[in-house]
């Protein structure tokens, strides 16, 4: 059997690279579209479609010489199709996530070889951006012929090292080795299928089972568990993912200093992520992701002191504040510990369960108090999660917290455009420093990637950007 | 040689209930034994303690011993082998005996299927042979109904049919002619004899006409109170009867109670009245809509009938003919497809507006009484429900007018709490009787009221209901087989048959001088209580 | 009447429930709603007889807790769909014709109608709690009795003492009460004994689904879903509310049969 | 023919039940709070490309024309389009209603012979031991939550015996049977005893009737009486509550499917709701019904089969 079946809770809904940005469509773009860039074993940048490029002084003009590549039908890979592809995620109204694009001008094909993107502002990040799941290579050629909607409906011309077999919405997609890819002799593995398979016990039935090769999200309660099988084990893998209280800054009673700094006070946080992975876990110190550059490390939120917290609400009259806590369901544990910890020092919470749908319209419409989630950052380069979760004029709201600092705002601008290394070190660690001293949410903890691997699977991890190093994986004979 | 059936002792007892109090008798091999007496004397028990089918709840002694073996004892296994094939048995209520998801030919043919080797159109073919045998007319029709369709008579033919089917050595009927018309009675009772003759068939036959015990039997048993009062020759009970209840029970025959002529009703205009009444049942269906038939069955067919105030119409006819559903159509039950009722001068819909008033004053008593009873409420409540529902009498008086009803009708004071299946089938028409005269109706409509009844109970309720009439001018529509009933009491008579009215007239005038030959062949089946024969 | 012994049994099961339920705080041990870090998923044993789950919080104070909410959702959760399902399928049964065809295309427009839809609305438009758990049942529950006691009612009709009660002019919802309710009791009350277990159960599946009960409830269901992750490290949390949902299970079904034997006719 | 024209009639009261069951969904998806597109695109758009595709979507068209352009499509046959997938609602339901209808069948298949056996059994020997291991046993299956169930027979007979797969469907006919096994099973164990004991009280009610007798004095034996007389007159309530039940298990087939990760109508439609596909729900809902006024016509003509008495 050649086929390498990998179960993950999140499931595949679109096959246009653009379109979201959502986990499970991440997950299969990486193998369907090769970028200019990829990265290697060791994290660092490596020539992708593009051979080689160059950047000019001004850090404002990118220069890019495409390789002799095919995508799955055949046709080759120009600069004409790459210029397309990065103008629609950078340019097109449907662009879930044109954000790590945005200081593009414009995108070009100076012939046939040569592509050039040429910048509004210099852009520090911009190669790891243009590494990043969205920036997959598409044919210009096939979207003029079908549209875009027959293009990407079922069975795309993919320039990665898959292409799609057969796609069962809402159960899995099939995906067959591209003969076309760039890279000769790979993907090893002929056959991938992707199976959404949302409750964990059920996927660790199967694991164990031996019905599929690679478990993506084993709980933590199963770990050692799972790890304990004959013939699985569990790697806990790298990610940029950071679990945190957001606060609404916009309603009482986070609008207040007070009260978000009683909140994170009365939160042994240390035991809390104990309880919750079982260990698995590092503390969180920043609002940073540890796994991001510039996490500042020497950083610390309020420490756990409950007295103190009671003394400050009291101090302030707020005992007895009342707290509504929304939540999903998969948070339920963390809710209650919060919900303990904090009606412990004097709040009164109430957990509010709704289902995933309700809690991102209630979150983007800012219509609750307070909530619990995690987010993670396509690359290590602290931008992009800074205009995601900090930044209030980003686009996001500061992950919808509605926090607001001017200054927070301006340093991310200069940061960006900041090339030089040690300057914007210093950049990101004095935005950390505010967004602490504000809370403005309240870091709980830096969470690896929990997935189990079946022994024959060989050289397959997932990258903090979400991508499974599929192309260069094996399946050994057992 | 020793008797077919030997019981000895016999007692059946319902907690603290003697329903059979040690009873004794012999069946001899051929011969009929004909079991009388009051309703509720332990008749039927009997009959079922020898075929071991009483409640759990009832605790049987003493021995029955049949062809050596005692019944009472025997193996279950082996007492299925006899059950059905050897001694079968008719029971008193066709109705709620017969298996309502069923077909009729198939309920027949059971026993033929379990204890013979008949099979297939072979079965088929003696189940059509046993319904014509019991004078079931188009017999492959009515083999392929369902019980429900079947009128009161029609069931007990059925039930008779089954059990014959194996022609076995002993019968056990009780009352298996009670809803049966006079040919048709007699038509079954000269089966019997002739099986009798043909295959020395023994039977225990239970009734309340002693007419047909007369001459159906050999030997006589006659009970009361549970309790065996005497028993003998028929011949020698008949013409001298030793017990004070068994000179009672022949003196209350209607063969030898004088023919007091029916007082004559007043000329007044008709209370009730019924004019082109046709009843249909079934629908209609696509294939009868295409071809311009009627389709369904046509039960009744252009009936008229009119009973004036104070009058008593009686309704005889063939099993079978409609008159139960004509009574129907009276109450609403079923909706007629022409024609028209008229109620004290006005026009009346029995089904449909005004029917609560209307209903106060028409009141049915059913052919079938155990049927016709709540299940889960007890005699008292049964009879009161009319009373408070309908505020007939003030509340507190309730208690009162239910004890005195049941005293009318003949009903003990003990049976008060009991529901409808610890009763007898007597017992249970006269719930039934009682409850109608709790509405103190000016219209009764009596389908098969007395069947049920032994002479003496059928004596006391016809009194009843005369006195009744005498008092109030309650005005009457009696139907019965029972034709000394019928002209006893009633002032006219219609004759039905297949649905349609041949005859009516002065009960006197059609009696004396029927215009067809069906009425005479009706009133020449009568059996009489032969003083002296045998 | 002789009470069975099996009734009896049932009847004293639930009492006995009922008396946890109504003295929770004083068997409890723990306070049911306290977590505590330092005794994150003990095993059952001297401080913790049922153990902790995996917040720390005693296992055995929180299905003595629970007793509370199973007898409450149980309970009261039967209430409407049965009052409901008897009513529409008696009616429907008793006087066919239209009155049934209309009332059984509604069965037909309920029984496909996706549950979860209706309690996602139900909670998205009134807010979360048990009672709009209640409204979708009383929503969609009543369909099992009203088809049971329609199928009752259609033979009942025709009964003879149904019609004898006709001619005896009494009205038709009297009739229907007094003759054709009782009569048609036995297999709805069977049933409503299995649906209580079913009811409590339900919640348990909504919990699963992330639709239930809030937390930090003590409810059994959702104390089995959430200990569905450790059944084989901590069986201990799922296993003691599955044992209390089987104990008041056995006792609702003992009543139940109990109670539709008391119903019988015996002949 | 009578029959044909009932059929006839009843198939054409499912128009206004399919028009009153897309009403009832479509209000109520409407007044649900929550925005498919959110969910669509992840949560990193922005509020600006939301609104542009709601656009497209017609999504910000008042429910009324809305729902009238959905019924216009719906009369062309034309059950819309997935939200999410952007493949055709039908595209959707061929693909999932197959294996759930497979789940159901097989489900009934391996609950009737048990109910009839164990239900007879129990009657006929009231209170005996027998009677009181499977009432008990029958309330265990009752009382344990399905997917608790599920879980446990998933680990034990697909991992520890190996002797079931565990999850999925598989891809031939033999395989569908071992596939979908452990659900079939996992659900029979709890409709089992709601059967059981329904169809035991009818049994028990049945036996006190007079015709009972009748087959005794016909020398029928206990088993003869109660194949061909008490058991064809307990099943109505029966056969009224499966059908029910088996109409529920369409929809409430998501616990088994979620648990043995099998990909079924129940998860499509959770799903969907959950991800506010509003047109899957609305495609899904009226299969639904229209299996459901299947079963229970279905169940109406069989009990008029049964039982002369009801017309159907
Ligand atoms: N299950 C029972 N429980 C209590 N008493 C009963 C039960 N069955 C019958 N009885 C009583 O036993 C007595 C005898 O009943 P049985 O049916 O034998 O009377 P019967 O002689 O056949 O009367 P009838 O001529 O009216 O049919 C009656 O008083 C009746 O009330
Ligand atoms: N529901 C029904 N469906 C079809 N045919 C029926 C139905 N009820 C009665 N019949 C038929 O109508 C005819 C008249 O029945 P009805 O009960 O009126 O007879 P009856 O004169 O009262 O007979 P009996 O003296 O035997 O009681 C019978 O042939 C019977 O089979
Ligand atoms: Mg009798
Ligand atoms: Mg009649």
């Amino acid at each position: 059997q050649d086929a390498i079946r990998i179960a993950s809770p999140n499931k595949v809904t679109v096959l246009d690279p653009i379109v979201s940005a959502a986990g499970g469509n991440i997950e299969a773009y990486g193998q369907l579209y090769a970028r200019l860039l990829r990265r290697g074993a060791d994290g660092a940048l490596e020539p992708g479609l593009a051979e080689s490029w160059e950047i000019s002084e001004d850090g404002l003009t990118y220069t890019f010489e495409m390789r002799d590549a095919k995508f799955s039908d055949g046709s080759p890979i120009t600069a004409e199709d790459a210029a397309f592809s990065l103008t629609r995620v950078a340019k097109d109204e449907a662009s879930a996530y044109p954000a790590g694009f945005a200081p593009i001008k414009e995108v070009t094909a100076v012939d046939e070889d040569t592509l050039q993107i040429t910048l509004e502002h210099p852009s520090a990040p911009m190669l790891s951006n243009l590494e990043i799941f969205n920036a997959g290579i598409v044919s210009k050629d096939d979207v003029d012929a079908r549209g875009v909607e027959g293009a990407f409906a079922s069975d795309p011309v993919t320039s990665g090292p898959y292409m799609v077999e057969d796609w069962k919405p809402n159960d899995r997609i099939t995906l067959t080795a591209n003969p076309n890819f760039w890279r000769e002799g790979l993907p090893k593995i002929q056959k991938v299928e992707l199976i959404e398979v949302s409750d964990d016990n059920a996927r660790a039935t199967m694991a164990m089972a031996g019905e599929i090769d690679v478990n993506r999200s084993v709980p933590w309660a199963q770990v050692e568990e799972v790890n304990a099988t004959e013939g699985v084990s569990v790697a806990l893998e790298p990610s940029t993912v950071m679990y945190l209280v957001l606060p609404n800054h916009d309603k009482a009673p986070f609008d207040d200093l007070n009260v978000r700094k009683a909140a994170a006070m009365a939160l042994d946080r240390a035991a809390i992520t104990e309880a919750v992975t079982r260990g698995n876990a590092e503390v969180a110190n920043s609002t940073f992701s540890n796994a991001l550059n510039y996490h500042d490390a020497s950083l610390q939120p309020p420490a756990y002191d409950p007295a103190a917290a009671r003394k400050l609400l009291e101090d302030n009259g707020l005992t007895g504040t009342e707290i509504n806590m929304m939540i999903t369901p998969s948070f339920e544990q963390l809710a209650t510990l919060l919900k303990a910890q904090w009606d412990a020092v004097g709040f009164k919470t109430t957990v509010e369960r709704v289902d995933a749908g309700l809690w991102w319209s209630k979150l983007a419409e800012g219509d609750y108090q307070v909530t619990v989630n995690w987010y993670y950052n396509e690359t290590e380069d602290p931008d992009l999660a800074v205009r995601w979760a900090l930044c209030d004029t980003c686009g996001s709201d500061s992950y919808y917290t509605n926090y607001h600092n001017e200054e927070v705002n301006r340093l991310t601008d200069e940061a960006l455009r900041e090339l030089d290394d040690d300057k914007r070190a210093e950049l990101y660690s004095r935005i950390q420093q505010i967004t602490l001293d504000e809370l403005a949410q309240i870091p709980l903890y830096y969470a690896p990637f929990s997935i189990a691997y079946a022994d024959r699977v060989k050289g397959l991890t997932l990258t903090p950007a979400l991508q499974w190093t599929l192309e260069e994986a094996e399946l050994t004979a057992d | 040689m020793s008797p077919l059936l030997s019981v000895r002792d016999l007692s059946v007892r319902f907690g603290q209930t003697t329903a059979v109090d040690g009873i004794s008798f012999d069946v001899e091999r051929g011969s009929a034994l004909g079991i009388v007496g009051e309703s509720g004397s332990g008749k039927s028990v009997t009959c079922r303690a020898l075929m071991r089918l009483l409640p759990p709840a009832a605790r049987i002694e003493g021995t029955a011993t049949y062809d050596g073996q005692d019944l009472l004892e025997m193996p279950l296994p082996a007492l299925n082998r006899i059950r059905g094939k050897r001694i079968a048995m008719i029971f008193q209520s066709p109705a709620s005996h017969l298996d309502p998801l069923m077909r009729i030919g198939d309920q027949v043919a059971e026993t033929l299927r379990k204890h013979t080797t008949m099979k297939g159109q072979a079965v088929r073919d003696e189940v059509v042979r046993l319904l014509d045998v019991v004078r079931i007319p188009d017999p492959e029709r009515w083999a392929r109904a369902f019980p429900h369709q079947l009128s009161g008579g029609m069931k007990q033919r059925a039930m008779i049919a089954g059990a014959l089917a194996c022609q076995p050595d002993l019968l056990l009927a009780d009352e298996p002619t009670t809803a049966l018309d006079a040919t048709v009675q007699k038509s079954v009772l000269d089966l019997l004899a002739q099986l009798r003759r043909e295959q020395n068939l023994s039977m225990i036959f239970v009734s309340h006409d002693l007419g047909a015990v007369a001459q159906v039997c050999d030997d006589l048993l006659v009970m009361r109170r549970s309790k065996l009062m005497e028993s003998g020759p028929v011949a020698r009970i008949i013409d001298a009867p030793q017990h004070e209840y068994t000179r009672q029970l022949i003196a209350s025959h209607p063969d030898r109670l004088a023919l007091r002529p029916v007082a004559d009703a007043g000329t007044g205009a008709p209370l009730i009245e019924a004019r082109g009444l046709r009843v249909r049942y079934g629908g209609r269906s696509l294939a009868d809509l295409v071809s311009g038939r009627e389709g369904g069955f046509v039960a009744v067919e252009n009936a008229d009938l009119a009973v004036r105030p104070g009058e008593t119409l009686g309704i005889v006819g063939e099993s079978g003919s409609g008159k139960s559903t004509l009574a129907r159509a009276l109450v609403g039950l079923v909706k007629p497809r022409e024609g028209t009722v008229h109620f004290d001068g006005a026009p009346a819909d029995p089904a449909g507006r005004g029917r609560v008033a209307y209903l106060r004053d028409v009141q049915l008593i059913y052919q079938h009484p155990f049927e016709a009873l709540s299940p889960r409420m007890t005699v008292t409540q049964a009879i009161a429900e009319p009373l408070r529902r309908h505020r007939l009498c003030p509340a507190r008086e309730i208690g009162t007018r239910v004890a005195d009803l049941m005293e009318q009708v003949g009903l003990p004071g003990k049976l008060a709490d009991r529901h409808p299946r610890q009763l007898s089938g007597g017992e249970c028409q006269r719930v039934a009787i009682a409850r109608a005269l709790a509405f103190d109706p000016r219209v009764l409509i009596a389908d098969e009221v007395t069947s049920a009844l032994d002479v003496t109970l059928q004596a006391q309720v016809m009194d009843l209901l005369l006195k009744l009439q005498k008092e109030r001018g309650l005005s009457m529509i009696f139907i019965s087989h029972d034709l000394a009933v019928i002209r006893r009491l009633c002032n006219s008579v219609i004759v039905m048959r297949r649905g349609r009215i041949v005859e009516s007239g002065q009960t006197a005038a059609v009696f004396d001088d029927p215009k067809e030959a069906y009425t005479r062949q009706l009133i020449d089946a009568i059996p009489h209580l032969r003083a002296g024969a045998a | 009447m002789k009470l069975s012994p099996m009734f009896v049994t049932g009847v004293v099961l639930v009492l006995v429930w009922g008396l946890v339920a109504a003295a929770a705080p004083l068997l409890a041990t723990h306070d049911p709603f306290a977590i505590d870090f330092a005794a994150i998923l003990q095993p059952p044993g001297a401080d913790h007889w049922f153990g902790t789950d995996n917040v720390g919080r005693d296992t055995y104070s929180r299905v003595v807790y629970g007793a509370r909410l199973a007898l409450y959702i149980g309970l009261l959760g039967v209430v409407a769909p049965l009052v409901i399902g008897m009513t529409i399928g008696l009616t429907a049964g008793y006087f066919g014709g239209w009155v049934d065809t209309l009332a059984m295309r509604l069965v037909d427009i309920t029984v496909p109608f996706p549950f979860f839809v209706l309690v996602l609305s139900i909670v998205a438009v009134l807010g979360p709690g048990i009672e709009n758990y209640f409204i979708a049942l009383a929503l969609v529950g009543w369909v099992g009795y009203a088809r049971l006691a329609r199928a009752e009612a259609l033979v009942l009709r025709q009964s003879e003492f149904v019609l004898a009660a006709r001619t005896m002019g009494f009205s038709h919802g009297y009739i229907l009460l007094r003759h054709v309710l009782p009569n048609a009791l036995s297999p709805v009350v069977v049933y409503l004994m299995t649906d209580v277990t079913l009811v409590i159960l339900f919640g348990a599946a909504l919990g699963f689904l992330g639709m239930g009960v809030s937390p930090p409830a003590a409810e059994w269901g959702v104390m089995i879903a959430e200990g569905q992750t450790y059944i084989s490290t901590a069986w201990w949390i799922s296993f003691f509310p599955g044992l209390a949902m089987v104990l008041i299970g056995v006792g609702f079904a003992l009543i139940g049969d109990g109670l539709a034997r008391m119903l019988r006719i015996e002949r | 023919m009578d029959t044909l024209r009932y059929i006839a009639y009843r198939l054409l009261q499912a128009v206004p039940v399919l028009l009153g069951v897309s009403i009832i969904t479509f209000t109520l998806m409407a007044a649900t709070p929550g925005d498919p597109v959110r969910l669509l695109v992840g949560d990193r758009a922005s509020a600006e490309t939301i609104a542009l595709i709601r656009d497209r979507y017609g999504l910000d068209e008042p429910v009324l024309v809305q729902y009238f352009t959905y019924l216009k499509n719906l009369l062309a046959g034309d059950l819309g389009a997935s939200l999410r997938y952007r493949v055709p609602v039908s595209q959707l339901i061929a693909q999932h209603y197959p294996v759930t209808l497979f789940l159901v069948v097989y489900t009934v298949v391996l609950t009737l012979p048990p109910v009839i056996a164990l239900a007879v059994w129990s009657a006929r020997r009231q209170n005996g031991p027998a009677d009181q291991v499977i009432r008990l046993l029958g309330v265990l299956g009752l009382a344990v939550p399905v997917f608790w169930l599920a879980l446990l027979f998933a680990r034990f007979f697909g991992v520890t015996l190996g002797w079931f797969p565990v999850s999925g469907f598989g891809d031939t006919l033999p395989d569908h049977f071992l596939h979908l096994f452990l659900p079939a099973l996992s659900t029979s164990i709890w409709v089992v005893p709601i059967l059981v004991r329904t169809l035991r009280a009818a049994l028990l009610e049945e036996m006190g009737r007079d015709y009972v007798l009748t087959g005794q004095s016909k020398g029928l034996g206990d088993r003869q009486i109660f194949r061909s007389h008490i058991f064809p007159n307990s099943v109505l309530p029966t056969l009224n509550l499966f059908a029910v039940i088996v109409a529920y298990l369409l929809g409430g087939s998501v616990i088994v499917e979620t648990v043995y990760a099998v990909p079924g109508m129940g998860k499509l439609m959770v799903d969907s709701i959950l991800a506010r596909d509003y047109f899957v729900v609305q495609g899904a809902t009226l299969v639904f019904a229209l299996t459901t006024i299947f079963v229970m016509l279905a169940v109406d003509l069989l009990s008029a089969l049964i039982d002369p008495r009801v017309t159907p």
